[in-house]
Parts: C-alpha cells; sequence; structure tokens
C-alpha cells in the first residue's frame, strides 16, 4: 500500500451493525450480570447520576451501547463514573448498577 | 549422653525445616517493610510500648482472653492447646535441668526426655513433675478433643459454621490431632516398662503393664515413639504453609502493631503478619450476614484471607463482603479484616489514570455562606425529608451554612475507595479538600456516615471540624442552641456501620433521640448492630439478596414495638424504608419535629 | 429476482427524433459511453439523434450545491428546451441523471406553479430573445437503450454470458438516485424497483444480482463530495454498498448515471489505497460499466473504442470472460495511434490481500 | 329457605355481586370496614376513558342496594374467612353458605417514595388526591394561584423493585392520560408533562385517548422516569429525568407534581388468606384458581373473589368480574345443595 495522503478518510457507519459487531464482551457481561437484560430504559440511573450532573456522561446510554456490542468508547466513558451508587438505589428494576459500572471497566478495559 | 536415637531423627528435620522457613519468612516481611513502618519500630521498639506488647502476648497468645469473651468453649479450647503445649514445653525443660544441670542438652533430648530417661535419681521432685506434665497432657488432650468436637458438630462449640480447610491445613490439622495422643501412647508404654509417670500415663502404665507381657511392651515401645516423632515432624513441616502460621506470627504482630504499624489502602509487608496471624478459627463465618442470610459460605474473612496467603484470591470474592465490619469486632486476633480487603481490591482493580475526572477542573457549584459547612451526600438527595429537617435545624439552631453540594456536588470518594479505585478516589478527595478550604469553613456536617468515614479518615482537613449530623445535632441540643420537645414516643435506632464501627459513633444519635423520646434497643445495637444490606462495599449480591438481609435486620428493628425506626445514614434509611411496616425516619427528621421555636 | 411490480410504473418513451442532452462528467469521464449511444442509435438501430454543440450545461451540480438559484436554473433548462424547438424536435433526452432530475423537476414546478413558467419564458426572452418549447416527451437515455433492449438483442454479437462457463453473467445494477427517487413516476419500475437496467441486463443473458444495499445512494451526494473534508462520508456510503455487495460475486456493476458510475469506480481505488481492501475477485476492483458501454459490448464495439481504457478498475478480467476480443497493446493508445501513457499501478488492480469476496453467506 | 351468602368489602365490586346473587334468590351480606359504601371509586371525580362521573355508575349501584333491601353492615372489619362464614372484629361470627372476598387494593402510600417531595414540598399530590380536589371542585397551587406547568409521573409505587412492588398497576397509564387532559381543561393555558416508562393502552378507548390527548391537547409525554424533586428558591418544584429517546439528562421547574400511585395488594390480605389457607401471590394479591376459568374462584371450594382483591383492575374489568363471581357463586350453591 502507498501511502496517498487524500485529505479525509473513510467515515465510520452511524447505523449500529450487530451483524459485523463483535458480542463477545457484551454476551460475557450479559453472563455475569444477566440482569441487566431486565433494563426498561427508564433513564432513573441517568437523570440521578452524580457525575451526569457534571458532565455528559450517560450512564443508560453507556451499557445499551455495550450490550449491542458498540465498545468504542464506552470504557473512557465509565471512567467519569464515581461508583456514588444513587442509581441502584432508584433503579425500578433492581439492577446491580454499580457492579455493572464496574464489570463494564473491567471487560473493556485493560486490566 | 548423645539423646540421639533414630525415631528422632522426623522430630529433628522438622523442626529445623520449621526454624528456617520461619526465620526466613520473617526476614523477609521486615525487610520488605516500608522506611516509614520501619521508622516506626525503630522509634517505640524500646519504649513501654515492649513490654505491653510482651503482656499482650501473654493474655493473646497463651490465654487466649479475647476469644474466651467471645465464646468461652473455644476459648478453653483455644487455651487448652496453646498454654498446655506451652507448659508442657516449659515444664519439660525444667524438669530436663533439675535433673541435668544446666548443661547442654540437644532439642530432642528436652521433648523425648521420657524416652532416654525413664528413671533418674532426684526422687524428691519426680513425683511433682511426673504430676505436672500429665496435668498438662491431660488439658492439650481435651483440648484436642474439643477440637474433633468442634471439627463434627460445630453447634456443639456454639458455632453454626466452622472453616472449610486447604490441604496444608489439613495435613498439619490430622499431625497434631495425633501428635499428642501419641505421646500420651508412647509415654504409657514407657511407664509401663520402667515404672514412673502419674495419674495418666503412669496409671495407663500399669494398666499396660497388668495385661501386656513385656516382650510386647519392649516391641510396642520403639514404633510408639516413632510414630509420636513422624507426627511431630510432619506437623513443623507443614505448620508454617498452614493455618498454624499463626502460633508464631501473632507474636510479632502484636509488637508491631504496638509499634503502630497497620495496614493501610495499599498493599505492604505489613500485611503478611496479619494475612498469617488469621489461625483460621472460623469465628468471623457466624456473624456474617451474607452467610446467616443468605447462604453465601466462601467470601468470609476467614476465607477472604486464605485466599489471598496461598495467592488464590479472586476478584468476587475480595469484592463480596458488605464490609460492615461486624467480623472485625470479634475476631480474636483484632486482625484489620475491612482495610485488607480494601488493598486487595485495590491490588486487583485499581488503575490509575490520569485522563480520569477531567471534568471536575474549575467545578464549584456550592451555595450560601458561612463557618459551617454542610457536604448532604450524593444518597442524601434522595431523602429529601432529611434535608428539610437539616435546613430546619440549622435554622432554629441560628447557624449560617455553606453548602457544598445542594445543586449536585462531586462524591467524597469512599465509594471508588470500597472498589478499589484507591487512585480515583484521590482526585475525589483532592477536589474537595480544596473546595472546602477555598470557603474557609472551620465546621464541616455532613448527613452521610460514607462520606464521614472517608472525610475523617482520608483527608488531610485540619483546622476544619468533621461532624456526622448527629453529632452537631447532639452537640445543638446539649449546648442549648437548639431547644427540642420531649415525647412519650418510642423510637428504635438502628446503627449504620459506617457510623458506629466505621466512625465509632454510638452515643450521639442515642442522646440526641432520647432528648425528643424514649428509645428502645435492639437485639443487636452497637457494635453488634446489623448491617442493611445495602453497603456500598458489595458490588456483587443482586437486589433480592439485598432486600432479603434488609428484611431481617428490620424485622429485629420492627420487634422492639417501637412506632418509628430510626437511623442516620441515608443508605440505610432507604434500605429499611423499603421494608419496614412501620414508619422509617433519619435521626434529623425526628429532631426538627420536635423543635421548639419560641424558645429560641 | 424477478418483480412484476416494475410494470406499474411504465411511462411513454418516443420510439424516434431525438434531441440529445449531454453530462458534463461523462464528457470528462466516460466520453466514450456517449459517442457510443450516438453511434448505437444512428448506426446500429437507424434512429434520428440530434446532438446539438451550442447547448450547455444544466447546472445541476450548481443547484444541487447552492451555487445557482432556481430561477437561473429553470432559465438555463427553458434555453435547452428552447434550442430543442428550434431544431425541430420534440423529445427532449438527457444523458445525465442530475439533468434528468432537474428537467423532471422543474417541468413538474411548471406545472404545479405556473406562475414560475411564465416568469422563466420572460426571463429566457429577455436574456436570449428564445421562446420555450415545453418538449411532448422527456427521458433518460438509459430509457431509450431500455426501450431498444430487445431491438439491441436480436442484433447482438454477443451475450452476458460468461464463456467458460456458460453461466450468465452476475450484474449488480445501480440507478442513480434523482433518476427515480424524487418524481417515482419518471422512471420505469419506479423508486423501489427500477427496471431500467435490470430489464437490460435480462435481455441480453445476464442476472441481476439483488443484495441488501442495492437501492442505497453511491454516496455522492453534490456537498458531501465538493468539500474535501466531507468526502468520509462520501467514500463511507460507496463502501457500504460495496460491502454488501461483494458477497454475491458480481461480475461487473452497472449504472446509469455518471456520478455513480465515476463514484463506485473511482472510490474501489481509494478504497483499496486507504484500507487494503478490494471487493472483486482475485483480490481486484469490480468493474464498472455504464448502459451504454455494455450496450456497445453485446454489439461487438471494441472496448477501447467504447473507452473502457478510462476506468480505474481494469475491465480485462470481465472482457475475457465475456469472450470479446481485444488487443491489449492498444489499450493506451490515443486515436492517432500513437502511445499515451498509462496510469501508475494501483492496489485495487494489483490484487490486494484483504479481500472480502469469498465471505460465505 | 334462602341461603346465605357473605360479601366481604362493600366497593363496587361487592355491590356488584350482591345484586347479582339478589336476583337469582340468593341471600347476600356485604360487610364493610368503612362507614360508607362505595370503597374507592367514591373518592374518583370522572372516569376514563370517558368522563363518566363515578357517581353516575356508584349511586345507582347504592341505590339498587337500598331498594332491594339487601343487608349492610358497615364500620366492621372481617377478620378471618371460611367457606361456611366469616368472623367480625369483635368476635361475632357470621354463618353463610359461602364467601366472595371483593376487598379490593391498598393504594400505594406515596410517602415511601420520598424522593418525590410527597409530604415534603407543596403541591406534590398524588392521582387520588387530585380526584379528590377535582371533586371538591377547586383544583389550584398551595397559595391559590393555577398552575402554569404540571409533570404527571407515571409508574409511582409500580414496576418498582425498590419499594417491593413488582407488577404493573394497569390503570395508572390511562389515569394519568386522563388527569391530563383534565388538567389542561382546567388550565388551557398550563403545559401538561406525563413521564412514562412505557405506555399501556390495553383497553377500549385507550389509545384513542392517548391520541385525543397527544393531538388535541397538546399533552407532551417524556420517555423518562423522574428520579428525583428537590424545591426552588421560587416555590416551584424542579424535577429531574432522562429523556431517554435524546438520551440527554432533563431539567425542569414545575407548578405542580402529580404521581401516578399504584395500587398495592390489600393490606389485610395476609391474615385473611391465613385465617382461610388461602394463596398469596407473590405480590400479596390473592391467587386465583386459574387465571382462565378459575379467575373469580378461590383454590377452597366455597369461597369466591371478585374484583381487584386478585390483581389490579379497572372498574370495568371490576364489574364484570362481580357478575362472573355472583354466577359462580350461584352455581356452587346449585351444586351443593343435590
Amino acid at each position: 500500500m502507498r501511502s496517498i495522503r487524500f485529505g479525509y478518510g473513510i467515515s465510520k457507519p452511524r447505523a449500529i451493525d450487530i451483524d459485523s459487531n463483535d458480542l463477545r464482551k457484551s454476551n460475557e457481561i450479559l453472563r455475569e450480570m444477566p440482569e441487566l437484560q431486565t433494563c426498561i430504559g427508564c433513564g432513573s440511573c441517568t437523570a440521578s447520576c452524580t457525575a451526569g450532573n457534571l458532565t455528559q456522561f450517560n450512564f443508560r446510554r453507556v451499557h445499551t451501547l455495550v450490550r449491542r456490542g458498540e465498545y468504542m468508547g464506552a470504557y473512557e466513558e465509565m471512567n467519569k463514573c464515581m461508583l456514588c451508587g444513587k442509581c441502584r438505589l432508584v433503579c425500578p428494576r433492581g439492577i446491580n448498577t454499580r457492579g455493572l459500572a464496574m464489570l463494564i471497566k473491567r471487560k473493556l478495559g485493560d486490566f | 549422653m548423645t539423646f540421639f536415637a533414630p525415631f528422632t531423627l522426623p522430630f529433628i528435620i522438622g523442626a529445623a525445616v520449621m526454624a528456617a522457613v520461619l526465620v526466613a519468612k520473617y526476614t523477609l516481611w521486615t525487610i520488605h517493610l516500608p522506611a516509614e513502618d520501619k521508622r516506626l519500630i525503630r522509634r517505640n521498639m524500646f519504649s513501654a510500648k515492649s513490654l505491653a506488647a510482651v503482656w499482650e502476648v501473654v493474655r493473646e497468645s497463651l490465654l487466649h482472653v479475647r476469644i474466651w469473651r467471645v465464646n468461652p468453649m473455644l476459648g478453653y479450647m483455644h487455651s487448652s492447646l496453646a498454654l498446655g503445649w506451652f507448659l508442657l514445653i516449659a515444664i519439660g525443660w525444667i524438669e530436663t535441668v533439675a535433673y541435668l544441670g544446666w548443661g547442654w542438652v540437644p532439642l530432642q533430648g528436652h521433648v523425648f526426655f521420657k524416652y532416654f530417661m525413664p528413671v533418674n535419681g532426684i526422687a524428691e521432685h519426680k513425683a511433682g513433675f511426673e504430676f505436672a506434665m500429665d496435668l498438662m497432657l491431660t488439658v492439650v488432650l481435651s483440648g484436642v478433643a474439643l477440637a474433633w468436637i468442634k471439627r463434627m458438630r460445630s453447634r456443639l462449640m456454639g458455632m453454626r459454621r466452622t472453616t472449610r480447610h486447604v490441604a496444608f491445613d489439613r495435613i498439619a490439622l490430622s499431625a497434631l490431632w495425633f501428635v499428642f495422643p501419641l505421646r500420651y501412647v508412647a509415654e504409657s508404654i514407657t511407664c509401663a516398662i520402667y515404672g514412673g509417670g502419674s495419674f495418666l500415663t503412669g496409671t495407663t502404665g500399669k494398666l499396660l503393664g497388668e495385661h501386656l507381657d513385656s516382650a510386647t511392651l519392649d516391641a510396642l515401645s520403639e514404633p510408639a515413639w516413632w510414630l509420636y516423632s513422624i507426627a511431630l515432624g510432619v506437623f513443623f513441616v507443614a505448620m508454617p504453609f498452614s493455618r498454624y502460621m499463626h502460633i508464631f506470627t501473632e507474636i510479632p504482630l502484636i509488637f508491631l502493631r504496638r509499634y503502630k504499624l497497620a495496614p493501610s489502602v495499599e498493599e505492604k509487608s505489613y500485611d503478611n503478619f496479619e494475612v498469617e496471624a488469621c489461625s483460621r478459627c472460623g469465628i468471623c463465618i457466624d456473624p456474617c450476614q451474607l452467610q446467616a442470610d443468605l447462604g453465601i459460605d466462601d467470601v468470609q474473612s476467614v476465607y477472604f484471607l486464605r485466599d489471598r496467603r496461598y495467592n488464590m484470591l479472586k476478584l468476587a470474592t475480595a469484592n463480596n463482603c458488605l464490609m460492615c465490619g461486624r467480623c472485625q469486632t470479634q475476631c480474636p486476633v483484632g486482625i484489620n479484616l475491612n482495610t485488607l480487603r480494601l488493598n486487595s481490591r485495590a491490588k486487583l482493580r485499581n488503575i490509575p489514570n490520569e485522563g480520569r475526572y477531567g471534568y471536575l477542573a474549575g467545578l464549584d457549584r456550592s451555595t450560601g455562606e458561612g463557618r459551617t459547612g454542610y457536604f448532604a451526600g450524593c444518597m442524601t438527595t434522595l431523602t429529601p425529608r432529611t434535608l428539610a429537617a437539616m435546613n430546619a435545624i440549622f435554622e432554629a439552631a441560628g447557624d449560617d451554612v455553606w453548602r457544598a453540594d445542594s445543586d449536585g456536588g462531586v462524591c467524597c470518594g469512599r465509594p471508588l475507595m470500597l472498589s478499589g479505585e484507591t487512585a480515583a478516589a484521590r482526585k475525589m478527595i483532592d477536589y474537595n479538600t480544596g473546595l472546602f478550604r477555598r470557603h474557609g469553613i472551620t465546621r464541616l456536617v455532613t448527613s452521610c456516615p460514607i462520606c464521614l468515614k472517608v472525610f475523617r479518615e482520608q483527608y488531610d482537613l485540619d483546622g476544619i471540624e468533621v461532624l456526622h449530623h448527629s453529632e452537631y445535632i447532639c452537640r445543638m441540643i446539649e449546648s442549648g442552641r437548639l431547644h427540642v420537645d420531649r415525647s412519650d414516643e418510642l423510637y428504635t435506632y438502628h446503627d449504620p456501620c459506617e457510623l458506629g464501627r466505621g466512625c465509632d459513633i454510638y452515643d450521639e444519635p442515642r442522646r440526641a433521640i432520647e432528648a425528643v423520646g424514649r428509645l428502645a434497643e435492639p437485639e443487636h445495637n452497637r457494635r453488634n448492630s446489623l448491617c442493611c444490606g445495602a453497603s456500598l462495599a458489595n458490588t456483587v449480591i443482586d437486589d433480592k439478596q439485598q432486600r432479603r438481609i434488609a428484611q431481617r435486620m428490620a424485622a429485629e428493628l420492627e420487634a422492639t414495638g417501637a412506632g418509628t425506626i430510626v437511623t442516620a445514614c441515608p443508605l440505610c434509611h432507604k434500605s429499611i424504608e423499603r421494608v419496614a411496616d412501620c414508619g422509617t425516619m433519619d435521626l434529623a427528621e425526628v429532631v426538627a419535629k420536635n423543635i421548639l421555636r419560641d424558645k429560641r | 429476482m424477478k418483480r412484476a411490480s416494475w410494470q406499474e410504473y411504465q411511462k411513454d418513451i418516443a420510439d424516434d427524433k431525438y434531441y440529445y442532452a449531454r453530462s458534463c462528467i461523462r464528457q470528462n469521464f466516460f466520453p466514450g459511453s456517449e459517442r457510443a449511444f450516438l453511434d448505437i442509435l444512428r448506426g446500429d438501430l437507424g434512429r434520428d439523434v440530434m446532438d446539438d454543440p451550442i447547448h450547455t450545461s444544466c447546472t445541476g451540480i450548481g443547484y444541487h450545491s447552492d451555487v445557482v438559484p432556481l430561477e437561473t436554473i429553470m432559465t438555463v433548462v427553458a434555453r435547452q428546451f428552447a434550442l430543442m424547438g428550434e431544431a425541430g424536435y420534440e423529445n427532449f433526452i438527457s444523458s445525465c441523471i442530475t439533468s434528468f432530475g432537474i428537467y423532471t423537476e422543474i417541468l413538474s414546478t411548471w406545472e404545479e406553479f405556473p406562475e414560475t413558467e411564465e416568469r422563466t419564458r420572460e426571463y429566457l426572452y429577455k436574456a436570449t430573445g428564445r421562446e420555450l418549447v415545453k418538449p411532448r416527451s422527456l427521458a433518460h437515455t438509459s430509457d431509450i437503450v431500455f426501450h431498444f433492449r430487445d431491438e439491441i438483442a436480436r442484433k447482438a454479437k454477443r451475450k452476458l454470458v460468461n464463456v467458460y462457463t456458460g453461466r450468465p453473467l452476475r450484474v449488480v445494477e445501480h440507478i442513480g438516485c434523482h433518476y427515480a427517487k424524487i418524481f417515482p413516476k419518471s422512471g420505469i419500475g419506479g423508486s423501489e424497483f427500477p427496471y431500467v437496467l435490470a430489464g437490460m441486463i435480462e435481455s441480453w443473458g445476464g442476472e441481476v444480482v439483488d443484495y441488501p444495499e442495492r437501492r442505497h445512494c453511491c454516496g455522492f451526494g453534490f456537498r458531501n463530495y465538493l468539500v474535501q473534508a466531507n468526502r468520509g462520508y462520501s467514500i463511507a456510503n460507496s463502501q457500504k454498498k460495496l460491502e454488501s455487495m461483494s458477497p454475491y460475486k458480481p461480475d461487473f456493476i452497472v449504472g446509469n448515471c455518471p456520478g455513480c458510475s465515476m463514484f463506485l469506480d473511482r472510490w474501489q481505488y481509494a478504497i483499496a489505497e486507504m484500507e487494503g481492501t478490494t471487493y472483486g475477485a482475485d483480490g481486484q476492483g469490480i468493474p464498472v460499466l455504464t448502459y451504454e458501454e455494455m450496450a456497445g459490448l453485446v454489439l461487438g464495439y471494441d472496448p477501447w473504442e467504447l473507452g473502457m481504457q478510462m476506468h480505474q478498475v481494469d475491465v480485462e478480467p470481465l472482457l475475457d470472460k465475456m469472450g470479446v476480443e481485444y488487443d491489449p497493446a492498444a489499450k493506451y493508445l490515443g486515436r492517432d495511434g500513437r502511445y499515451i501513457g498509462k496510469p501508475e499501478r494501483a492496489a485495487v488492480n494489483n490484487g490486494c490481500q484483504r479481500a472480502i469476496y469469498d465471505i460465505k453467506l | 329457605m334462602k341461603r346465605r351468602v357473605v360479601i366481604v368489602g362493600g366497593g363496587a365490586a361487592g355491590m356488584a355481586t350482591a345484586l347479582g346473587l339478589e336476583s337469582r334468590g340468593v341471600e347476600p351480606v356485604i360487610v364493610e370496614r368503612d362507614t360508607e359504601m362505595g370503597g374507592k371509586v367514591r373518592n374518583w371525580h370522572k372516569l376514563f376513558p370517558t368522563f363518566t362521573p363515578a357517581s353516575e355508575i356508584l349511586d345507582p349501584l347504592r341505590r339498587s342496594i337500598a331498594e332491594r333491601n339487601i343487608e349492610c353492615r358497615t364500620g366492621v372489619a372481617v377478620e378471618t374467612v371460611a367457606s361456611d362464614g366469616v368472623t367480625l372484629a369483635g368476635g361475632e361470627r357470621m354463618a353463610a353458605d359461602a364467601v366472595v372476598m371483593a376487598t379490593g387494593f391498598t393504594l400505594f402510600d406515596a410517602r415511601r417514595k420520598q424522593e418525590y417531595g410527597y409530604g415534603i414540598y407543596d403541591n406534590v399530590v398524588t392521582s387520588a388526591d387530585l380526584e379528590q380536589m377535582m371533586n371538591s371542585g377547586r383544583v389550584r397551587l398551595a397559595d391559590g394561584s393555577m398552575p402554569r406547568r404540571i409533570a404527571i409521573l407515571h409508574c409511582v409505587g409500580s414496576r418498582d423493585e425498590k419499594v417491593c412492588q413488582s407488577h404493573c398497576s394497569k390503570v395508572c397509564c390511562i389515569t394519568g392520560v386522563k388527569q391530563a387532559i383534565e388538567l389542561k381543561k382546567m388550565f388551557p393555558e398550563a403545559d401538561v408533562f406525563n413521564f412514562y416508562m412505557d405506555i399501556r393502552m390495553f383497553g377500549p378507548g385507550y389509545e384513542e385517548l392517548y391520541r385525543e390527548a397527544q393531538q388535541s391537547y397538546n399533552i407532551h409525554f417524556v420517555r423518562g422516569r423522574i428520579s428525583e424533586a428537590s424545591p426552588m428558591i421560587n416555590g416551584r418544584i424542579q424535577i429531574k429525568a432522562e429523556d431517554t429517546l435524546t438520551g440527554r439528562p432533563l431539567k425542569m421547574s414545575i407548578d405542580m407534581l402529580v404521581l401516578m400511585v399504584g395500587m398495592r395488594a390489600n393490606d389485610d390480605n395476609g391474615l385473611l388468606a391465613a385465617s382461610a389457607s388461602l394463596d398469596v401471590a407473590p405480590n400479596g394479591f390473592m391467587q386465583s384458581r386459574d387465571p382462565f376459568t378459575g379467575a373469580v374462584r378461590s383454590p377452597r371450594e366455597g369461597i369466591f373473589y371478585a374484583g381487584a382483591v386478585t390483581a389490579p383492575k379497572s372498574l370495568a374489568d371490576t364489574l364484570a368480574e362481580a357478575a362472573l363471581a355472583a354466577d359462580a357463586v350461584v352455581d356452587y350453591l346449585n351444586r351443593t345443595q343435590r
């Protein structure tokens, strides 16, 4: 391959392409925490989020994207979480959200 | 006399291996101590602290006073084994000296004295020594018998559960169980042949002599001593790798602790002394609510320390703990179980990421002005009745308050700390410290015990007095700045783990409640109070499990007959409110409800 | 996949006497195709086509890029129609899909808003002194080829068949968005199942490939391409199509839009250079043909006469498959027989490492 | 001799069952804990989805009970049930040939979700409070002014593990829509926002009413659950939620917050069930024999259910079930007579 400077790159598609996404990590996460599937996306976690009050962090969005196999940036986003545990107190489905935050970081991080 | 017989070899080898391993371990651990710890040792070594340590060694390593307090039956078992064995050795040594003078006698000479000198000439002391030795052997054998019973039927010993062990433990345990019965048999046979012995070995020896001819006895004697020696040898080799390492390790630990060494949020060499001082007695299993309420029985401190010691600790085990501290209050060795677990989590999880929490820079959402700062805590925003009550109390007390997080603050860092993300927690700590300093407060009140604990332990807040709101309220009432009306209402109080065991605050909340009503104590209270189950320290158990723990604990509170359950932690509040049929209130609400306004 | 629904969207196509409007892009990138169209219609089919040297660009690209106002383009279009009238024709055919879309849109606008037509007449007269004559029929040149597809098939020298295996060639057809997505009735088969190219392919013995992204835009998108920084979006759309069609192992792509044909061809080069990915057999790109080139090959034209040396993706493997005789040495000879030079070797023609052609469906 | 059936509970279900039994020659006796007959519907203003005044349903029921001289024991609670009668508080025994439990439900206590500020801030009301305010003819803010912006929060005490109420209360979605329209009619200038997790419009005319609320009344629907409400300096309430469809947190100040409180199982279910060895479902409601043909039968012969005692139900479903219960009782009595 020659290196030609085109001045632009190929934009990544915006669509969530389940076919080409690698769902291995996502499946691992769901296996360790099956209750995550019970999320009904009410947004209570995001609304009560201490970190979300100060920055763009959206817990519901991050874990939903991770479940779809969209890991890009999820680890970095997840690191904005302060683990304060408010979300766990409000989740109507009783999901172990703090455990989930740690699980996502563990699965997608470098350790 | 050479004091040598081939059967002593297993003992000699075993003792040598044990001594070598012990010396190697302690030396390495000491060398690797951080400089600060070494400085502490040097400073305190030649002080009264060493004497105090000696006394504690006697009390704890020999007498096991703390275990006696928790469970007398277990106490007897431990001290009969420890003190009994110690005295067997000590008296045996004196006996040797008494007979042979101060000349050098090899180790096996002391231990197998009976074999080498079954008959000797100094008759005047003989009966006394024989009696003392038999008495001690009886004591030890009774301890061994109890140990057997404990293994078979732990409930008879007042324990619901006993510990499951690793292979080294089983080897050492089996050897230990046989050491004293074998000694008893060997000495009895020798007595049968040569006479002597007292009420135990002497009597048994006589019986044997009556029933067996001397040829049989001669044939049995040597194998019996062999077996005794082998049992000792096996035990000694296994010991440094088994839980019996605690026998010796407790001694340096007591000294180091007296020298003010303590584990911290980072693992360090000192932790080895604490980890290996665990005798795996299993006393920590019963108080654990994960065990009692949920039947989880492989994560308790004893298993945690075991796994950590053998390098097989899994994150799931380290994480599955409420860190309520109930086990720590009962640990006979006084191991800092919570801190060790915390630094294990830190080791397994902590990843210093410099890029994290960049968004904190320049943030300040505080409101109001005053010398008193109020940090409600994240969770408290979900208990607005507490917030409203605190507002009323501050107003009634006439305090101007600067509110650190009325519009959503930054977490105190304790939750991250509990999850082992120490470096990340440090960022919150630095941020909040800066915030408090910038606003020049002299007093910081928080409604969340979780925050309180980290403020007191990890924040550098010199010049700022950190108070939990229960302390603040109590002080305001007692200093006459807050006037309250006392009613006949009956309350019961739940000690939050982080407030009670965590920060040693038991009396202030009670005094505050008693200023406005009557107080009924639940079955478990103060240092023994139950955890609400919602602890931030545990990220493993699920919602249903949390609920079950809360139900058990709330049932106890409701059993007091009180109309209202009072607590002083938003997290406890939420988890009790969820399951209790009677009302749940924060301490602040109870007091605010009874403020007398006109008296001001 | 055979569908009958295309018959619901039919339109009247004139049989003879066409006024031909050329395409700006094609004159630059596929000049042989427009030539071939005239040759086929005049020579093979004996029809009358007026190729007027004084007509201009329709200014559609400028219009879609917001640099040409509506009034301006209407006047320009009115002039084209006026020229047709002056030449004595009434069947307007356009070589460009963008232009075709523009003509359709403007005729429809005049229909719906007569005042705009009136104003345009006025502007046209003031500017040029010409009179607007609205065409009786408007068609794209692919419609014309479609119209004569059976006649061409009868005169065919060869079919769209692999001469080695005897199987029909697998052809991806790509219809320009402005052909029928704006006014579905303006295209044969409508916007969902356009039949214009598929009809030719089927008539000439090939097999149409139906793949998931068949209806997706090639990514040209005017502004998306014209601003360099936005080209990543443009190329991503082509890539999406290529990734989607590749597992079907198409032998070639045929397009009826100047932009699409160019981009599907040229982006294969760019993708191969950027990521090392190609989409055809043996690590090569997939050849992209215009419908005139396809018709020309069927009718036995020389590929170099058709201008197929102008393609980025080499067409030789396809020519071999079709059994077309050609002189490899003549590829880069100019019309005067002199060597005109040859492009540098490109990854898309050298055989790439990462080919997704062999993915199993 | 006429056979006698004790009906526990004098709400809509109990009264309708009594009328059904009476018309078939059975002698019903209603025992009502409250001093007045009518149950929860008494406090309701208008009914979804038709805006029929609740009194239009309740008054004819009560009138018929009086006209037909059906015995009603009010102001007395039932302590135990059995297939041959009930024991009242105080120990009185009432013998019967069959017993129908029509004890209905308990309204969720919104104070248990203190993050919504019910009982803490002015102008946080429950759906039941709002009905009573409408009954009294005056819906105003605490300071007497008219609300300019109102938020209605669905699923308070329903589908929420955190208050141990995991079931869907079924009627709150449509009630939320109904009350939104009523509020909008009262305060045409006000903006009404419904915050929901899911909108479940299962009944006839419900979806249509939902559509009407959106189209004709311009009621805003935000998909997200409010996480907390806090007071503002000007006396309004600030609420926080995530607008999940845009994926962004949402904050707004409102004048009034209406909490759609759910239906809990009746608090007495546990004791009554224990007295007759009946089953209680995991959500606390009484367990029917089966959900298809045995919906009004308990697992024990001679004890029947009608209405919301077995699950959250709308008034329409309750009345239909009362007729079914009367049928089942008569059928049982005929069988046991033989």
